[in-house]
C-alpha cells in the first residue's frame, strides 16, 4: 500500500490543471519522483512539487494499491485523477472542475464540494461528492454523443443544472436537489434524484430517471403509464420523451 | 464625394447598400441607413491619444503610441492568465492576430458572443444549424417568425431588407405574402406589427418548443391544457401553421440565447425545426448583434476548430463554454490581466464580473470611451473599422462582405497595433526563455 | 532562389512516361531544370521512391460547409491536437481540421496541391479567406452552377452565348477553376424542401432538366475552353438503385467533344452513385455496371470517393441528400442554402464495418478503381471529408496494391458485404506507376494544370516532389504494406515550388502556396444579354448588392490566372 | 410598496444609436430606465420619470421608471447597459452566459438619485 498525502503549498487563484495527479501516476513513485510531475498553472508549467508538500508513505506495484490523500483547499485544481484506472483519491475538501473525467476505474472521494463537470465521460469507477457539484454532473463534452458510459457518481447534497447530460450508462445518484434538465438527451444509465428537480428527462431515448422530491415542471413530452412500486414506494411512471420516440422511463413521487 | 455601396458598421444585418456624402475627409450625410446606422457612421467624440494610469482610481496621463504597446506587451506577456476579450466591432484581418497573439500569450480568447449568441454555438453544436442566406428567406419565406427577438430595436432594416416588407421571387406581394409570429415575454413593437403574437411565460420557451414537437409528430395527446402560459389550442394551431408553411423562417434572439436554458432553447429550436422539414422547408437563423461578431466566430473557428472561449494556457487550443468563457474566468476571479479590444466588457458583464476585471491590469483597443476605459489602466485608440478601414465583415447569415473605408485618419488601425504587441511579446518571451 | 539536387531517385513521373528509373532531379528557382550547378544542395534519395508532389483534385478543404464543420463538432476539434512549434501554428481536428493542419496533413503525406471542389459564388469570399491561410500547398476551387438561376434562365431560354458568359463571370465572381455541378436542379427544388428525381424531372418553377443543366454546362465549358471539364455529382446520390442514373447522365456527355487533351466530362464519388438494389434492404454494388462503362468510353473520368471507416464529416452542396442522412442516423443536420444558387449540408457521421451498408460502400470505392481497366480514368480520393478523412490517403493506397491488405480489411466487415459486392474476388494490385497516377498524374491532368507545373517531374515543372522512405525495388508492397503506409503518411522529403517543407514527416517550412483561377472571356453579345439579366437579379432578389459581390482582389493573394475564351 | 416583478434586459434603437457615446446624457437617457407597465407603475404609485429602486439577489440599482404597456404585469425591462448590469445574475450556469433575463426582482421608489455611467463604474473599482 502506498499512500500519498498532498497539501497545497497555497491557495491557488488560477487554476492549476493537474491531470497528473491519479494513483497511475504515483505508482511505485518515490515523493521526488512525484514532485516532477507536471501541472501547469495557467499556461505556466510548474513542477507538483512547487504546488503541494508531497509525502510518501509505502510503496505500489500498480495503481489499485495507492491511495492518495489531498488534504487542504483544491478548489482551483482541475482534472484530478483524470482518466485513473484504478486506486483511491480522498480529497478533504472543495475540489475544481472535471474531476475525475474520463475515469475508468477507482475511487475519488471528495468531502467538500465539486466544480463543474464531475465525472465528465467517466466509463467506470465511483465518485463520491460529499457536499455540492455544481454543473454537469457526470455529463460529456460538446458535441460529443456521450457523457458518462460506466461507473457511479454519488452527491450527497445538491447538484446544478445538466446532471447527467448525454449519459449513456452508470449511474448518478442526487441526494439532494438538482438543478433543470436532469438526464437531457440521456441514452442510458440511472439517474436518483432524491430531492427536487425541474424539468428531467428531456429527449431521453433509454435509460432511467427516479424523481423523488417534487418535479417543477414537468416536460410536456411524457405518457403517463400508471402507477409502478419501486423498492415498496409508489412512484408515476411515465414514458418518453415522445418527441424522440424515446422508451425513457421517468418516475416521479 | 459621394460613396455609394457602403456597408453599415453597427448590426449583424451588414446592410451595404449605403450612400455616403464626404466633404473635407468628413461624413456630412448617410442616406438609406438606419437611424443607429447613421449615428455610427457619423460619429461621436473619440479618445484622442493613448493614455495610461498605475492606478484605476487616477487619472491618466497621455502617453505614446510606443509606450503603450510595450507597456501592454509586457503585462501580457508576464501573465499567467492572460483574456483577451471584444473582437466584435473589428474586421477579421485584425481577429486572426488576435488568434495569433492569444497563441503567443498562452491566454483565452473570446469574443462579445460570450454574452450574446455564444449558447447559439452550444446549440448548434448539439443539434447542427439548418439555415441559409437572408435572400433565400426573403425570396421564400410566407410564415416568418421571430422568437425573442426585436429587430424594430435591434435590427432596425432587417424587417424591411430581409424578412417581412420587403418582395421576393417567390414573395411577390411583401408583407402580404407572409405570416409574421412573434413569440415573446412581452408584446414588443415587433410583435405589434405581427399578425400573431405569442407571449410566454419568463424562461418557458423551452417547454414550448418541445410541446410544438410533440404536436407536429402527432403526439399532442401527452400535451397538457397550458404550456409556458400558452394554451394548448393556441399550440395546435401554431403546429398547424408551421406544418402548412411552404418556407418558415425562425429568427431568434437573447430572448432564448440569455433566458432560462440559454443553449438548450436554441437545441430544442433547432430539432423543431429539423422535424418540420419533413412538412415543409424550414431554417432558423440567429439574430447577430454586432455587424462582424459572426466573423470572429468564422475566423476563430478556421484558425482554432473553435468558435470562440478559446484557451491556449496548454500550447494547444481548448474549448469549454461554462470554464472558458470571460465570464466563467472572472467570476472564478482567474484570470491575471486583460485586453478588452473592439468590444465592450464594461457595459455587457454583469457588475460581479466587472469588479473582478477592476482588480487586474486592464488594456483597452477602442476608438470611444466606455465603461471599460473606466476600467482600464492602458488605453490605446485605433482606426474604426468599417469607416476609416476596409476589411472583411460576416453578415448574420455568414455572407462575408468587404467593409469599405469613407474618411481617412491618423489612428492606427486594430491589427497594427496588434502586430506591434505581437512583435514585442516575443522580443520579452525570447528574452526570457 | 537556389538550386537543388536530388541525386538517385526511383522516379514514378507516369506523365513523361518514367517508371521507375533511378535518376536525378535538378531544381532551380522553384522549378524542374535539366541541370544545375556544382553548388547546388544535394539531397541523395539513395534509391528511395519519388513522385511529384501529390494533386488532390476533389476535397473540401475550405470554405462556409468546412467551417460550420468546425462549429458543429468540437468532438473533431479536440482530435488530433498538436501544439505550434517554430514554424507550425497549434494543430486541430481529425475530419475537419483546422487551416493549418489542414495544409500541414497534406504536405505531410507528400501532397503539394488540393482543390476545394465546391464554392458557392455569394460565399466564394470566404472560401478564399480560408485558402489563403492553409499553408505550403497550391489550390484552386470549383464554382458551383447546378442549381444557379441564372444557369437555368438561360438554359430555359436556350441562350446558350448567355449562359457561356454567366459561366465566364461567376469564375471571375469567384476566382473559381472550373464548373462544379451538384446535383443539377436539386439545390434549388431544396429551395422548397423538395428534390429532383433524375435526369429528365424538370425543377420546379423553372422548366428545365438536370439533363439541360448538364448538357448546357458542358456545351458552355467546351465554348469557354475551360482547362478543367465540369465536375458532376450525380442526381440521386445516397439512394439505393442510383447507379442507373449515374449510367445515363454519363450518356448525357457523350457525344461532347472538348479541343483540350482531357475528359469531356468528369464525375466525382462514385462510389456514392455506383448503387444498386430498391431500398437499403437489398442495397448491392453495381460498380460492374459502371466500371464496364468506363472501360468502353475514354471521354470520361471519376473519382473513387473511398470510405474510410470511423468518423467522417459530410459536407455536399447536395441539400436534400444530407437532409436524408441526418434523419436516418437521427445525426446533428446543418443545412446552407444560397439564394439564387445552390443549397448544402453537413451531416457528422460514422462509418462502421459491421453495418453491410458501409461495408458495400467501402467494397464499391476499391471496385471501381480497380475493376477499371486504365488506372487514368480513376482518382483516388476520399472525398474529404465524406468517405473519410484525406490523411487516410496512405491506407487507400495500401489496399489498391495489395489483396492481402483488403483481406485483413475485409476480416473485419459484415458478411453480406460479400455477397453483395464483387471485392472478394478481385485480384488487381496496382503498382508504384499506377499509385502515381492515381495519387497526382491523373488529378493533374483531369484539372488541366499539368501544362501549369503539377503533376509531374518533366523540365519546366513547378518543383512539387515526394520522397518516400520506400525503395521500390526491395519492397513488395502486396505484403509489406504497413511499410508502405507509414512511409506514404510522412514524407521523407516534400518539397514544394523548390522548398523543403518536410522533412522526415516533420513541417520544416510554410511557404503560401498559390490559388489557381481562369479569366475567360466570353461572346460580347452573350455577356451582354447576360449581364442585364444578371442586374435585374441583384436588384430584386439577392440580398447584396452588386458592387459588393464580386470576390476582390485582396482575397486572393497569391494568384495564379489562367486566360483562356470563347471558341 | 413593493413590485415583486421579473426582470429583463435587452437593445433598443437608442440604446444602440449611443454604443459610442457611452460617456453622453444621450446614452444615460438611452440605456438608465426601467420599464413597466402602467397598471404596476399605479401600484407603485409613480409616474414615469420618477425613480425606483431594482433589487435582485445580485445588486441593485436606481434609474428613472418609464411607462411601456407592453411589458405584461410583473415584468420589468431596462436595456442592456450598465445599469442593468448592476442587477443582473452572473453565474453563466456552465454554459458561459450570465442571466440577462428573467431574474426575480423587487422594484421599489425612491427619492434616491440615479448613478451616472462613471459613477456606477467607480463602485466596481
Amino acid at each position: 500500500m502506498q499512500t500519498v498525502t498532498l497539501v497545497p503549498k497555497e491557495q491557488f487563484k488560477i487554476s492549476v490543471e493537474a491531470e497528473t495527479i491519479t494513483p497511475d501516476n504515483f505508482a511505485g513513485k518515490s515523493a521526488d519522483e512525484i514532485g516532477a510531475l507536471v501541472a501547469f498553472e495557467g499556461n505556466a508549467p510548474r513542477p507538483l512539487s512547487e504546488l503541494f508538500d508531497i509525502k510518501v508513505d509505502g510503496s505500489a506495484d500498480a495503481a489499485d494499491d495507492v491511495k492518495i490523500d489531498i488534504n487542504g483547499n483544491v478548489n482551483r485544481v482541475k482534472r484530478i485523477g483524470e482518466a485513473m484506472t484504478a486506486g483511491l483519491i480522498m480529497i478533504n475538501g472543495d475540489v475544481d472542475m472535471r474531476c475525475g473525467a474520463k475515469m475508468k476505474g477507482g475511487t475519488i472521494t471528495i468531502k467538500g464540494n465539486a466544480d463543474s463537470w464531475v465525472g465528465q465521460e467517466m466509463t467506470g469507477g465511483e465518485i463520491n461528492v460529499q457536499g455540492d457539484a455544481n454543473y454537469y454532473v457526470g455529463a460529456g463534452y460538446r458535441g460529443e454523443a456521450c457523457g458518462m458510459r460506466g461507473g457511479k457518481i454519488t452527491v450527497f447534497g445538491n447538484a446544478n443544472d445538466f446532471v447527467g447530460e448525454h449519459m449513456c450508462g452508470g449511474e448518478i445518484v442526487i441526494k439532494g436537489n438538482a438543478g433543470i434538465l436532469p438526464g437531457a438527451s440521456n441514452k442510458g444509465g440511472k439517474i436518483v434524484i432524491e430531492g427536487d428537480t425541474d424539468m428531467p428527462g428531456s429527449e431521453m431515448t433509454k435509460g432511467t430517471i427516479i424523481v423523488k422530491g417534487t418535479v417543477k415542471d414537468l416536460m410536456p413530452v411524457y405518457q403517463r403509464e400508471g402507477i409502478e412500486a419501486i423498492d415498496g414506494v409508489e412512484f408515476t411512471k411515465y414514458v418518453g420523451d415522445v418527441v424522440v420516440d424515446g422508451v425513457g422511463e421517468l418516475f416521479v413521487k | 464625394m459621394i460613396i455609394k455601396d457602403v456597408l453599415c458598421p453597427f448590426c449583424g444585418c451588414l446592410c451595404d447598400d449605403l450612400t455616403v456624402e464626404v466633404e473635407d475627409n468628413k461624413v456630412i450625410d448617410v442616406q438609406h441607413a438606419c437611424k443607429i446606422g447613421t449615428s455610427k457612421i457619423k460619429g461621436h467624440d473619440r479618445i484622442k491619444a493613448p493614455m495610461m494610469r498605475d492606478d484605476k482610481n487616477g487619472e491618466f496621463r497621455e502617453v505614446s503610441y510606443d509606450e503603450a504597446i510595450n507597456e501592454s506587451a509586457k503585462i501580457l506577456a508576464n501573465s499567467k492568465r492572460p483574456l483577451l476579450y471584444g473582437w466584435a466591432s473589428g474586421v477579421c484581418e485584425m481577429m486572426k492576430k488576435g488568434v495569433l497573439l492569444n497563441e503567443e500569450v498562452g491566454g483565452i480568447i473570446d469574443n462579445t458572443a460570450s454574452v450574446c449568441h455564444g449558447p447559439s454555438a452550444l446549440g448548434v453544436q448539439e443539434k447542427g444549424l439548418p439555415t441559409g442566406t437572408l435572400g433565400q428567406f426573403a425570396n421564400r419565406a410566407d410564415l416568418v417568425v421571430f422568437w425573442g427577438c426585436n429587430p424594430v430595436q435591434a435590427h432596425p432594416r432587417h424587417m424591411s431588407r430581409y424578412s417581412v416588407f420587403n418582395k421576393g421571387f417567390f414573395a411577390g406581394k411583401g408583407r402580404k405574402s407572409r405570416k409574421i409570429v412573434v413569440f415573446d415575454v412581452r408584446k414588443t413593437d415587433t410583435a405589434e406589427m405581427a399578425d400573431e403574437y405569442v407571449q410566454v411565460n419568463p424562461g418557458e420557451d423551452y417547454m414550448v418548443m418541445s410541446a410544438l414537437r410533440a404536436i407536429i409528430a402527432d403526439k399532442a395527446d401527452v400535451v397538457p391544457d397550458s404550456v409556458g402560459g400558452v394554451p394548448k389550442e393556441k399550440l395546435v394551431e401554431l403546429g398547424e401553421a408551421l406544418k402548412g408553411a411552404k418556407f418558415g423562417i425562425v429568427y431568434f434572439g437573447m430572448g432564448l440565447t440569455q433566458s432560462r436554458g440559454k443553449y438548450k432553447n436554441i437545441d430544442n429550436a433547432v430539432s423543431l425545426i429539423t422535424e418540420l422539414n419533413a412538412h415543409g422547408k424550414h431554417s432558423i437563423i440567429p439574430m447577430r448583434g454586432h455587424y462582424n461578431v459572426t466573423g470572429f466566430g468564422q475566423v476563430c473557428a478556421w484558425e482554432t476548430g473553435f468558435v470562440n472561449a478559446v484557451d491556449m494556457s496548454r500550447g494547444i487550443p481548448y474549448y469549454n463554454p461554462g470554464e472558458t468563457c470571460s465570464n466563467d474566468l472572472l467570476m472564478r476571479e482567474e484570470i491575471d490581466s486583460a485586453m478588452v479590444i473592439a468590444g465592450d466588457a464594461g457595459a455587457h458583464f454583469p457588475a460581479q464580473s466587472i469588479a473582478r476585471m477592476g482588480k487586474v491590469p486592464v488594456i483597452q483597443v477602442d476608438p470611444f470611451h466606455n465603461p471599460t476605459t473606466e476600467m482600464a489602466n492602458i488605453v490605446i485608440p485605433t482606426k474604426v473599422s468599417g469607416v476609416e478601414l476596409e476589411g472583411t465583415a460576416y453578415r448574420m447569415d455568414s455572407v462575408s462582405l468587404r467593409m469599405r473605408k469613407i474618411v481617412d485618419v491618423d489612428f492606427p488601425s486594430d491589427e497594427e497595433v496588434l502586430d506591434k504587441i505581437i512583435a514585442k511579446v516575443r522580443e520579452i518571451k525570447g528574452a526570457s526563455s | 532562389m537556389s538550386e537543388m539536387l536530388i541525386k538517385n531517385a526511383t522516379v514514378y513521373d507516369p506523365i513523361n512516361n518514367i517508371n521507375g528509373d533511378m535518376m536525378d532531379i535538378a531544381v532551380k528557382d522553384g522549378k524542374i531544370v535539366d541541370s544545375v550547378s556544382g553548388s547546388a544542395r544535394t539531397i541523395d534519395a539513395g534509391g528511395r521512391l519519388v513522385y511529384p508532389g501529390g494533386v488532390d483534385a476533389h476535397t473540401h478543404i475550405a470554405g462556409s460547409k468546412v467551417n460550420v464543420g468546425r462549429i458543429m463538432r468540437p468532438d473533431d476539434s479536440r482530435l488530433n491536437n498538436k501544439p505550434g512549434t517554430k514554424v507550425t501554428r497549434p494543430r486541430t481536428g481529425y475530419t475537419v481540421p483546422n487551416v493549418y493542419s489542414m495544409g500541414y496533413g497534406y504536405a505531410e503525406m507528400g501532397y503539394t496541391t488540393a482543390f476545394e471542389a465546391a464554392v458557392p459564388i455569394l460565399k466564394a469570399r470566404h472560401t478564399h479567406e480560408e485558402l489563403e491561410e492553409i499553408p505550403i500547398i497550391d489550390k484552386g476551387g470549383l464554382t458551383l452552377f447546378g442549381s444557379n438561376w441564372m444557369v437555368m434562365d438561360a438554359i430555359r431560354e436556350n441562350d446558350l452565348d448567355r449562359l457561356a458568359a454567366y459561366v465566364a463571370w461567376g469564375l471571375l465572381a469567384s476566382r473559381g477553376w472550373g464548373i462544379k455541378i451538384v446535383n443539377p436542379g436539386g439545390g434549388e427544388a431544396w429551395g422548397f424542401g423538395k428534390n429532383v428525381s433524375g435526369l429528365d424531372d424538370p425543377v420546379p418553377n423553372f422548366e428545365v432538366t438536370p439533363r439541360q443543366i448538364v448538357r448546357n454546362l458542358a456545351e458552355a465549358n467546351e465554348k469557354l475552353n475551360l482547362p478543367h471539364s465540369i465536375h458532376l455529382h450525380c442526381n440521386n446520390l445516397g439512394k439505393p438503385g442510383n447507379y442507373e442514373t449515374t449510367l445515363a447522365t454519363f450518356d448525357v456527355c457523350k457525344d461532347i467533344k472538348s479541343k483540350r487533351d482531357r475528359q469531356s466530362l468528369h464525375v466525382t464519388h462514385v462510389q456514392f452513385n455506383a448503387w444498386g438494389g430498391n431500398h437499403w434492404g437489398d442495397f448491392e454494388s453495381k460498380a460492374e455496371p459502371i466500371a464496364d462503362y468506363l472501360n468502353n468510353n475514354d471521354f470520361l473520368t471519376i473519382d473513387m470517393g473511398q470510405l474510410v471507416f470511423g468518423s467522417a464529416t459530410t459536407m455536399t452542396a447536395d441539400g436534400p441528400v444530407q437532409y436524408a442522412n441526418a434523419r436516418l442516423l437521427k445525426a446533428r443536420w446543418s443545412n446552407g442554402d444560397v439564394e439564387l444558387e445552390d443549397s448544402s449540408g453537413v451531416t457528422p457521421l460514422e462509418y462502421h464495418p459491421q453495418s453491410y451498408i458501409h461495408g458495400i460502400m467501402w467494397a464499391i470505392g476499391l471496385e471501381l478503381a480497380l475493376l477499371t481497366k486504365d488506372p487514368w480514368q480513376v482518382l483516388m480520393t476520399t472525398d474529404h471529408p465524406n468517405g473519410g478523412p484525406y490523411v487516410n490517403y496512405p491506407m487507400v493506397m495500401t489496399m489498391l496494391m495489395s489483396k492481402k491488405r483488403r483481406e485483413e480489411e475485409m476480416a473485419k466487415i459484415a458478411e453480406l458485404t460479400f455477397e453483395r459486392t464483387s471485392i472478394a474476388g478481385i485480384d488487381r494490385e496496382l503498382d508504384w506507376y499506377d499509385i502515381a497516377i492515381k495519387t497526382r498524374a491523373t488529378h493533374a491532368k483531369v484539372l488541366g494544370i499539368v501544362e501549369h507545373g503539377k503533376g509531374h517531374l518533366g523540365v519546366g515543372a513547378d518543383a512539387d516532389i515526394a520522397i518516400y522512405d520506400i525503395k521500390p525495388d526491395e519492397t513488395d508492397a502486396t505484403t509489406e504494406y504497413n511499410k508502405v503506409e507509414a512511409a506514404f503518411r510522412h514524407a521523407a522529403y516534400t518539397i514544394k515550388g523548390g522548398e523543403i517543407v518536410v522533412k522526415d514527416g516533420e513541417i520544416t517550412a510554410t511557404p503560401a502556396g498559390k490559388t489557381f483561377w481562369v479569366r475567360s472571356s466570353a461572346p460580347a453579345d452573350g455577356h451582354e444579354r447576360m449581364m442585364e439579366d444578371l442586374k435585374m437579379k441583384f436588384k430584386k432578389y439577392y440580398s447584396v448588392n452588386f458592387a459588393n459581390y464580386m470576390v476582390q482582389d485582396e482575397y486572393v493573394e497569391h494568384p495564379y490566372v489562367v486566360e483562356t475564351g470563347y471558341q | 410598496m413593493n413590485l415583486n416583478a421579473t426582470f429583463i434586459s435587452g437593445r433598443t434603437v437608442n440604446q444602440g444609436c449611443n454604443l459610442e457615446n457611452k460617456t453622453s446624457q444621450a446614452y444615460f437617457d438611452a440605456a438608465a430606465y426601467c420599464e413597466m407597465n402602467s397598471k404596476d407603475a399605479s401600484s407603485l404609485g409613480i409616474e414615469s420619470g420618477n425613480n425606483v429602486k431594482v433589487t435582485t439577489d445580485h445588486g441593485s440599482v436606481v434609474v428613472p421608471m418609464a411607462i411601456c404597456d407592453g411589458n405584461p404585469d410583473g415584468l420589468v425591462f431596462i436595456p442592456m447597459g450598465p445599469w442593468a448590469n448592476a442587477v443582473v445574475d452572473p453565474d453563466t450556469k456552465g454554459c458561459g452566459m450570465p442571466g440577462y433575463k428573467g431574474i426575480s426582482a423587487v422594484v421599489e421608489p425612491t427619492d434616491e438619485k440615479a448613478p451616472t455611467m462613471p459613477e456606477l463604474m467607480a463602485r466596481l473599482k
